[in-house]
């Protein structure tokens, strides 16, 4: 394959693993639950993401055609990384009962759904 | 040159993967256990894909494809049973 | 030198090790975790009946050139299904009887001696 | 192309799931179902028996692949007189659980076909992975069937039974690995010929797999040492259940009888007759620890599966030896056992039933219904699983004993089998003076306990009917077994019937 | 299969979401890796199935107005991940973790559509220093962490601005 | 025939009675009596022939391999046993009748005796060894019944326990015996064998199956040290002692020694071992006998004594006393049987049995009085009774026997037998009629004729024979103690006076010595109350509780109901077994060339080291180390990823996830904490045996690797394409070659579900339900049940997920995947949705009903099977179609496809199935209500809260 490509690649590939080892490494840096969620959330996905680029290109250079499978890896990431995080926030909030008054008011009636029942039980089908 | 950076690229992810075993191992919550280990399944993914230049192959796609998912699936379950109890209500 | 045999062979033996350690625990849910252990033990010793090989997966193609030996995947496959469905029974059996009987212990205690009455 | 040998597998694979599927809301139609595929599934043993008892080796090459890639069926006369045994056995256990036991839970019909399904696969398979998968097959079947109606010690005690088996699985797949990884091979009659070929280099892996093999059917067939999970599992298994339990020993049994003439028999060179060594001892172990049991127990239930160790005890000394005679005895006393053992659990349910609160504990209890009409059912039963005359189970003992008489442990297997003997008839005859005849002076109130109809007795008394018939026709049974027993000797014949090729792609 | 309510037109009942649809097809090409006829054709077939199955659980489709905007929203979130990943990667090396500012906001929201929220947050949390947190009970507010905030009321700012602005175009 | 039918007649009859007792207590006796008559009827017709010597027999076989056949001979002994047991059993019917009370169950009783009466029969007829085991133990089992038969009194349970326990137990050293008798002569014929003699008595095993052949005889009939059987047995019914305990069971001992004589006899072993025990047994039993206050133990005791004497007479092996046996036989069973009766009569009567409480019965009950004095005198042996007779020939015989060079020993003993049973007999009729009147609270007087008639019969014989033996029994006697001697018999003559012998010396000495015996009764009696009694019963008793408790203390110490302690065993014989196979046959290390480990696959395997032992070091916090686990699956699917294995890579992950899941959901219930086990030794037990069993496996696993082998993998490999129309040969093997296979895993699954089903269904009704109303969960849970992200992003994933289960599933011929995982991907893709929005809402918007997914599935898959059936091809077999589609082209259809859609759906339908029932649980014990809306949040809803504005 032209080594331009080859470059790019091995750019990509690089560049990609060393995301991923700065998100390894935030958590352990960081101090607490909640920061060190941003280091896995953001580096390793982008850092993946590199390396599934790294990949596609790669194939595309040895058998010429273009392996788009990587990108629906990517897709996948960057649907479920957010959602993950979000949970784990959650679940650390639901853990964590003393955070409930370092976190700021909703500024609505009711509070953060972690801890408030929202009203939606109640127009809610029988037990079956 | 792809080699090299392939033997990087293991080397790193290696090395990161074993941070993510120090966090599982050390918690100290049990959510920072949690986020170790969803984070180890990404790496795991990034592993098999360097895999997959280094042998040249495409047939582990679909394990880092279902990696991928499976890896979402088991951390929403986790964390569901420490939010609920029940992980399907 | 570090081979993949013998990193597999180490593999297997801890995770037979620490299978058959919380398979002697008391409680139900150590068991069962020690019973999944054991199935992964066992599924890799089974695997590994058909000899390491790397990069020559059994899918028939023009350039590859050696494959590994196909049996040991099927059968292994056919064991991680079983395995699958037997861990899955034992878990809510185990359930079943913890809601039944308030207790997880793996033991039974045994029935209390009868007084026989006139030696019957 | 003859299909019957599937058949056996196929009819209860294919009624099971239609029960599962269409008619698991209506009972009546499920019974019907079953208790029709059953009495199909005798017929076609009977057909099968018949084909088999000429000596010919029938086999079937599933997908039509060439036998050692394939999986292959073969029938030859054991296999074709297990299934008689297991379909006579499971149709009459099925009567029985229809007189109410089958409404206790969900599902029970189509488990039961299915561990009727596994257990003749089993019968069936010449192959040593997919002997692997039948057992699966019939034993999770059975721990659905163990822990039918629940009850809190049933279900404790039903754990302990999966946990148990579910290790015995581990091993057995270890040991079918090492087998393959120095035959790399699968097809019993293929390693027939593999074993005896073996690299000398090898043959430590190639023992040490066969011999934890022997270790797994032993578990089966609840052998010393590892014979513990069979008196709490049999006690507190559904009695029609414990009854079909009765034969999933045998299964044991027959897998041990199967492998190690066949494959680690005559022909296996260094590997020849391995078992045997093991397995008398173990066998003359247990015999003697059931008997003790069966003195020992505190529950009627209890002292049935000590009983039942017991016979498997004297069954696998008898099979241990090796030689034609003591095989054929062992097959009659197994046809005999396995029906005995079936009678004395269903005998144990009507007690229960009838006891209400004080259950099957051997404890003075005030008299209950029918108490007579039990009393003598227990005391045929009880003549059966003790050998006593006038009962097949005298008969197979005379066998057995006359059998082993040029073995060098004949003095120990006849002086442990008669004294075990002596020791069972003690403890069945305390139980029985105790639950029937003392009864009669205890006065007090029983909590009305559950009705069930006739159809309970009249499969035990069709239980008994064919020992009987297995006592009256003891010559021809013990033809029938002798031919059996020169056939597995010879496995020549099985070998070259399965290796063939013809008709196969 | 999914509850059927009479209400809906046919091409309702055989295309509840032609987009979702065209989505499959375009991924199931993804998966093939390869274009074929039969491919394609099956693509179809998956793709006008799986929405019929799945519809259940899509009670109220999600209306996307303009497809433009959407498509520049993408390329920004985009841009900005990258950015964001910098700039973690530098907190991450090169801050004290002792010097971060860390702390939690709360995002007041206008959006209305689950859609649209959903899309919020997971922007939000992929994009600099920010992860969102917690949605409050009423889902009217956000909770989101920032790694490294100065200033609360200007992260809120920021984010409303530049992406609750455009998400609430794109769906409203 | 009609000889088998004697035989067969009362087995069959045994039925009649209990029929009949539903017509009236007659119609019962009747049909029982009648049944008994009908078979003496059948016997008298032989006994032409047999007084002529010929020897009617018959045979049919029944287990020619074991030489177990059904044939019956009747010579002189037969009959004379066979004759005694139907004639008296006639009367003991009758005599029955009257005897048992309004509420005992009469028709079970004739039923019993019946039996008896047809073992017994079969007994003294058989002509097979092995036959006349059978009945053997079919007398020791009748008899329990009978001795037990008033189950409600504790003596009567025990006694019949002790006999069926002494008596089986016989039976079955006779058991023994006999085998080893028919090797020693080459057949189990009766008649043949006793042809043997000279091969039988040089055979080794002659000794050995004599002992085990006495010790059935012996315990049978109650010789000593066997005796203390007969006494307890006397708990049974009266009738019962009389026939069984007096005339014949009890003499079928004498009968199988008389029935060997020809072979056995005339041996040392076999003359001291008789004559001995004769003697002992003789002695002991007469003594006790003379202070046995109860009549019946009395009687049971003077049984034993003459039964002794028999066992003395066949021991002494001359022709004379066999004849002396013989008629003893004879005239003891008359006599006895009468006075057991008129025992009976006198129970009856006075409701006491004790002779201290008796005494003057003489005016009361005339009639019985005269049969008592009559036929005791007889069991005195004085003259003119029959039973004087039979003790001239004894002591005749045994004033010429010497034992052990001791010319006088025998002669002394018995005549002191003789002495004391004089004595007894006579304080019998003088303890019981005579003497002063004691107060009874009943009125005695004789009892209805039916009742005394029976004993009548039998005292008139024992006058009869006593007065004209040459004419009464001459006769019979002489067939019959030909058959014993088995032909040659010395000249003798029946006959009350043979001049002055020194035998009618020692029987005056006898009579004289007993009288004045018991005219010192009080004396001699204060004397033996000195002296100790052990009473056997007591040891027996005591024996057996040893026994029953040590087995106990074994079994039930070694069956605790500890799983850890079965499994400890279970692993340790794994242990044992592998090391003793490995060690004990040769091994050579392999060649094979090993694969170097890069990087990329050390780190994994210090991952999955880290994380097992992590496992087991958390596994007290379940959550924890069963997350722990999964990360372990995760890593083994990545091995599996490296070395070649795609499919298991997949399945590894998707099973893994699946049953992660299953046990969260299980989790819930369960505790959450383990707490630590207490004692240190299971411990480390555990750690030696884990460590064994690790090493042992892992060294296998590495022996294997690092060898080369030859597999028939080639051929799979050849054949895949060609033969199964895929490239996946791991596949093809899966759903072709070995579908078998998969056809079982599949039923496997649906079995899983169906138990999971059955037993979550059982938790939520009935008993288990009501203790689970009040149940909580055990951690406090968060708000919001159904996150808002969640349900929108998996909404967004649930089609692109499905579209890859799809995927996964078309390509899996060719490419890694296939039925199975595309099922776990589309399961879990639902898990997902279900996990997001609940399931109850989920299963709303999707209506699908699992059990039929299964079931369907397994049909499916079994009927691509039957399919090829019908094509005439075995089971299974696959089939490559290749169809041409409109603008498409040539598609490859396998059957192995529609093979695989059965496998899909199952797997499916199972996991779902799984996962329904147990959220279903899940929501009744928490009692929550099934959400209407997919998320709990709904933003436009509380669109109308005002708000106050933010700056």
């Amino acid at each position: 394959m032209n080594p331009l490509l080859e470059l790019l690649v091995s750019l990509l590939i690089v560049l990609g693993s060393i995301f991923v080892l700065v998100g390894s490494v935030g958590l352990i840096k960081l101090p607490d639950l909640m920061s060190r969620l941003h280091a896995p959330t953001k580096a390793t996905t982008l850092g993946l993401g590199g390396v599934l680029l790294a990949s596609m290109l790669y194939f595309l250079g040895t058998s010429g055609e273009l392996s788009i499978h990587e990108l629906l890896i990517t897709l996948f990431l960057f649907i479920t990384a957010p959602v993950t995080a979000h949970f784990i926030a959650k679940a650390h909030m639901h853990k964590q009962q003393q955070l409930r008054k370092q976190l700021p008011p909703t500024g609505s009636g009711k509070g953060w759904s972690t801890y408030d029942q929202p009203d939606q039980e109640a127009d809610d089908g029988s037990n079956n | 040159m792809i080699h090299y950076a392939l033997l990087f690229g293991f080397c790193a992810v290696c090395v990161s993967l074993l941070v993510n075993l120090w966090r599982v191992v050390l918690g100290p919550t049990l959510m920072d256990r949690v986020l170790a280990v969803d984070t180890m399944v990404i790496n795991a993914i990034a592993l098999i894909i360097l895999v997959g230049i280094y042998q040249s192959t495409t047939i582990y796609f679909e394990s880092a494809l279902l990696f991928a998912m499976f890896g979402f699936i088991s951390t929403v379950a986790f964390c569901r049973f420490v939010l609920r109890g029940d992980v399907i209500e | 030198m570090l081979t993949m045999e013998l990193l597999v062979a180490t593999t297997i033996g801890t995770l037979t090790t620490a299978a058959i350690y919380l398979l002697q625990r008391a409680r139900t849910f150590p068991v069962i975790l020690g019973l999944a252990l054991l199935s992964y033990a066992t599924n890799v010793f089974l695997f590994a009946m058909g000899r390491l090989t790397i990069n020559a997966p059994p899918l028939i193609s023009a350039d590859a050139s050696r494959y590994t030996d196909p049996l040991p995947q099927a059968l292994v496959l056919t064991a991680i299904v079983i395995s699958f469905g037997m861990t899955a029974v034992i878990v809510v059996m185990a359930l079943r009887a913890w809601l039944e009987s308030g207790n997880d212990h793996v033991d039974l205690e045994s029935q209390p001696n009868i007084d026989e009455g006139d030696g019957e | 192309m003859s299909h019957w040998i599937i058949l056996p597998i196929l009819l209860p694979a294919i009624t099971a799931p239609l029960l599962a599927l269409a008619v698991r809301h209506d009972i009546v139609l499920a019974r019907t179902f079953s208790l029709a595929s059953s009495l199909l599934m005798l017929m076609l043993a009977l057909f099968l028996l018949s084909q088999a008892s000429d000596g010919t080796i029938l086999k079937y090459h599933l997908g039509n692949w060439p036998a050692p890639f394939g999986i292959v069926l073969a029938l030859d006369r054991l296999s074709a007189m297990m299934l008689l045994l297991n379909a006579l056995l499971g149709l009459l256990v099925l009567l029985y659980a229809m007189g109410g036991w089958d409404k206790r839970g969900l599902h029970f019909h189509p488990m039961f076909q299915f561990l009727l399904m596994g257990i003749n696969g089993a019968f069936l398979t010449g192959d040593l992975f997919n002997l692997f998968v039948f057992f699966e097959v019939l034993l999770i079947a059975s721990y659905g069937l163990m822990v039918h109606g629940g009850g809190a010690l049933r279900l404790r005690s039903g754990v302990q039974y999966v946990v148990i088996n579910l290790i015995g699985s581990s091993i057995f797949l270890i040991a079918v690995g090492l087998i393959y990884s120095v035959t790399g091979t699968l097809n019993m009659a293929d390693l027939a010929l593999k074993v005896a070929a073996v690299q000398p280099g090898d043959q430590a892996l190639l023992h040490t797999g066969a011999l934890l093999l022997l270790l797994v059917f032993c578990i089966k067939a609840a052998l010393v040492p590892v014979q513990f999970w069979l008196p709490a599992t049999y006690a507190n298994a559904p009695a029609p259940i414990a009854a079909l339990f009765a034969i999933m020993t045998k299964v044991g049994a027959y897998a041990i009888i199967r492998v190690y003439t066949l494959i680690f028999g005559a022909s296996a060179g260094a590997e020849s007759w391995i078992a045997g060594s093991w397995l008398v001892p173990a066998a003359l172990v247990t015999l003697a620890l059931g008997a003790m049991g069966v003195l020992a127990a505190r529950s009627l239930g209890q002292l049935v599966s000590f009983a039942v160790i017991m016979s498997m005890g004297t069954l696998l000394t008898a099979v241990g030896l090796f030689t034609p005679q003591s095989m054929s005895a062992a097959l009659y006393y197994l046809l005999h056992s396995t029906l005995a053992a079936g009678a004395m659990f269903l005998v144990v349910d009507l007690v229960v039933q009838r006891r209400a609160q004080h259950g099957d504990l051997l404890q003075p209890a005030p008299s209950f219904a029918q108490i007579s009409l039990i009393g003598g059912c227990f005391f045929v039963a009880a003549i059966a699983m003790t050998g006593m005359p006038p009962l097949s189970g005298f008969i197979a003992k005379l066998q057995i004993l006359n059998s082993v008489r040029h073995a060098d442990a004949a003095v120990w297997i006849w002086a442990l089998l008669l004294t075990g003997s002596l020791l069972s008839i003690l403890g069945f005859a305390r139980a029985g003076s105790l639950l029937f005849w003392k009864s009669t002076a205890v006065n007090g109130e029983l909590k009305p306990g559950r009705r069930s109809g006739t159809l309970p007795l009249v499969a035990l008394g069709l239980v008994f009917g064919s020992l009987l018939l297995l006592t009256i026709f003891a010559g021809p049974v013990n033809h029938y077994l002798e031919q059996t027993a020169a056939q597995l000797f010879a496995p020549q014949g099985y070998i070259d019937a399965v290796l063939a090729t013809e008709g196969v792609r | 299969m999914s509850a059927a309510k009479d209400n809906r037109t046919l091409a309702q009942r055989w295309l509840p979401h032609p987009l979702m649809t065209l989505a499959m097809v375009v991924l199931w090409m993804f998966l093939q890796n390869s274009f074929t006829i039969d491919g394609l054709i099956m693509g179809l077939l998956l793709g006008v199935l799986i929405p019929i199955i799945t519809s259940g659980f899509w009670p109220d489709r999600p209306a996307i107005r303009s497809h433009r905007k959407a498509l520049s929203f993408l390329m920004l979130v985009a841009w900005d991940v990258v950015v964001s990943n910098i700039v973690v990667a530098r907190l991450i090396l090169f801050r004290r973790a002792s010097t971060l500012r860390t702390r939690w906001v709360s995002v007041p929201l206008e959006l209305e559509s689950p859609e649209a929220i959903a899309l919020l947050s997971s922007t939000i949390t992929m994009t600099p220093g920010t992860v969102s947190a917690d949605i409050s009970a009423d889902g009217r507010n956000l909770l989101v962490h920032c790694l490294d905030a100065p200033d609360a009321e200007d992260a809120v700012l920021q984010m409303k601005r530049r992406y609750e602005a455009r998400i609430k175009e794109i769906f409203q | 025939m009609n000889l088998a039918l004697i035989v067969i007649l009362p087995f069959l009859g045994a039925v009649l009675p209990s029929l009949m007792i539903r017509v009236g207590r007659n119609a019962s006796a009747i049909a029982t009596a009648s049944i008994t008559l009908l078979t003496l009827a059948l016997l008298l017709t032989h006994v032409p022939a047999v007084l002529r010597g010929e020897i009617p027999a018959i045979s049919w076989q029944w287990l020619p391999a074991l030489g177990l056949n059904v044939s019956f001979y009747l010579d002189g002994l037969g009959l004379l046993f066979a004759g005694l047991i139907l004639g008296i059993g006639l009367l003991i019917t009758i005599y029955a009748r009257f005897y048992l009370a309004k509420k005992d169950p009469m028709g079970t009783f004739y039923s019993y005796l019946l039996l008896f009466q047809g073992a017994m029969v079969g007994i003294v007829l058989s002509d097979n060894i092995l036959l006349l085991l059978i009945f053997w133990e079919l007398t020791s089992l009748s008899s329990f019944l009978l001795i037990g038969y008033w189950r409600h009194l504790p003596e009567g349970r025990q006694g019949a326990r002790m006999a069926l326990v002494v008596t089986g137990g016989g039976g079955l050293a006779l058991i023994a015996g006999m085998l080893l008798l028919g090797q020693a002569a080459g057949s189990y014929e009766l008649q043949q064998i006793l042809q043997q003699r000279e091969l039988i008595q040089s055979s080794p095993l002659y000794l050995p199956a004599l002992l085990l052949i006495l010790i059935g005889c012996f315990t049978k009939s109650a010789q000593f040290p066997f005796h203390f059987w007969l006494p307890h047995a006397m708990a049974a019914p009266t009738p019962v002692s009389a026939y069984l305990h007096s005339a014949t069971m009890v003499k079928a001992g004498v009968f199988l020694m008389a029935r060997l004589w020809p072979v056995m006899s005339g041996t040392d072993a076999w003359f001291y071992l008789l004559v001995t025990t004769g003697l002992v047994t003789m002695v002991i039993g007469s003594f006790i006998a003379l202070f046995k206050d109860d009549l019946k133990g009395l009687l049971a005791f003077s049984t034993v004594s003459h039964l002794g004497l028999m066992t003395l007479l066949l021991g002494l092996s001359t022709p004379m006393a066999a004849v002396a046996a013989v008629f003893h036989i004879l005239n003891h069973a008359t006599f006895k049987a009468s006075l057991f009766m008129n025992a009976g009569i006198i129970d009856h009567e006075t409701g006491t049995r004790d002779i201290k409480r008796l005494g003057g019965l003489l005016m009361l009950m005339p009639i019985s009085a005269t049969l008592a004095m009559v036929t005791a005198a007889s069991m005195a042996g004085l003259a003119p009774f029959n039973g004087f007779l039979s003790k001239e020939l004894m002591l005749e015989a045994a004033f010429h026997a010497e034992w052990a060079g001791n010319p006088w020993l025998i002669a002394l003993l018995a005549t002191f037998a003789a002495l004391l049973s004089v004595a007894y007999s006579f304080r019998y009729i003088v303890h019981v009629f005579f003497g002063r009147r004691r107060d009874l609270d009943s009125h005695p007087h004789d009892p209805p004729a039916g009742m005394w008639l029976p004993p009548a019969l039998l005292a008139l014989l024992v006058v009869l024979i006593g007065l004209f033996p040459e004419t009464m029994a001459g006769q019979l006697v002489r067939v019959a103690a030909g058959a014993v001697t088995g032909g040659q018999l010395p000249e003798f003559h029946l006959a009350l006076w043979h001049g002055l012998t020194p035998a009618l010396g020692l029987s005056l000495l006898a009579t004289i010595g007993g009288l004045l015996l018991l005219a010192n009764y009080a004396r001699v009696r204060h004397w033996w109350q000195a002296g100790p009694h052990p009473e056997a019963k007591i040891l027996f008793d005591g024996g057996q509780q040893l026994l029953i408790t040590g087995c106990q203390r074994l079994v039930m110490g070694i069956h605790n109901g500890s799983l850890q302690r079965y499994i400890a065993a279970l692993l340790a014989a794994a242990l044992v077994l592998g090391v003793a196979a490995f060690f004990s046959s040769n091994y050579s290390s392999g060649q094979r060339p090993l694969l170097p480990a890069g990087p990329a696959m050390v780190v994994p395997w210090l991952l999955l080291i880290g994380c097992t032992l992590a496992a087991v070091v958390f596994h007290r916090q379940r959550f924890v180390s069963l997350m722990i686990i999964g990360v372990n699956g995760l890593i083994v699917s990545l091995g599996f990823v490296y070395l070649s294995a795609p499919d298991l890579a997949l399945t590894q992950i998707s099973v893994e996830v699946v049953t992660v899941i299953l046990m969260l959901l299980a989790l819930y219930f369960l505790p959450k904490q383990t707490p630590r086990a207490a004692s240190i030794l299971p411990r480390m037990r555990g750690v030696v045996l884990a460590l064994g069993g690790g090493i042992g496996v892992g060294a296998l696993s590495w022996a294997v690797m690092t060898r080369d082998f030859s597999t028939l993998s080639g051929y799979y490999l050849e054949q895949a394409k060609p033969g199964g129309g895929g490239n996946n040969v791991v596949n093809v093997i899966l759903v072709d070659f070995r579908g078998f296979d998969t056809f079982g895993e599949i039923i496997v699954l649906g079995i899983a579900a169906l138990a999971i089903v059955a037993l979550l269904d059982g938790a939520l009704r009935g008993r288990i339900h009501k203790s689970l109303e009040n149940w909580q969960a055990d951690e406090p849970t968060s708000a919001d049940r159904h996150p808002l992200i969640m349900v929108v992003a998996t909404r967004l994933m649930l089609p692109m997920a499905l579209m890859v289960g799809a995927y996964i599933f078309l390509r899996g011929h060719n490419m890694p995947g296939g039925g199975f995982i595309a099922g776990l991907v589309v399961s879990i893709a639902l898990i997902m949705q279900y996990m997001a929005s609940g399931f109850g809402w989920a299963a709303r918007q999707v209506k699908v009903d699992y059990h039929a997914m299964i079931g369907i599935g397994v049909l499916i898959a079994a009927a691509t099977g039957i399919a090829s059936m019908v094509l005439d091809h075995p089971f299974l077999t696959s089939k490559t179609e290749y169809v041409a589609l409109p603008l498409i082209g040539k598609v490859g259809l396998a059957s192995a496809m529609a093979f695989d859609t059965g496998v899909f759906l199952t797997v499916v339908g199972a996991v779902m199935l799984a996962l329904a029932a147990l959220s279903r649980m899940g929501h009744r014990l928490a009692h929550l209500p099934v959400n209407r809306r997919p998320m709990d949040i709904n933003p436009r809803a509380s669109n109308a809260t005002p708000r106050q504005e933010k700056r």
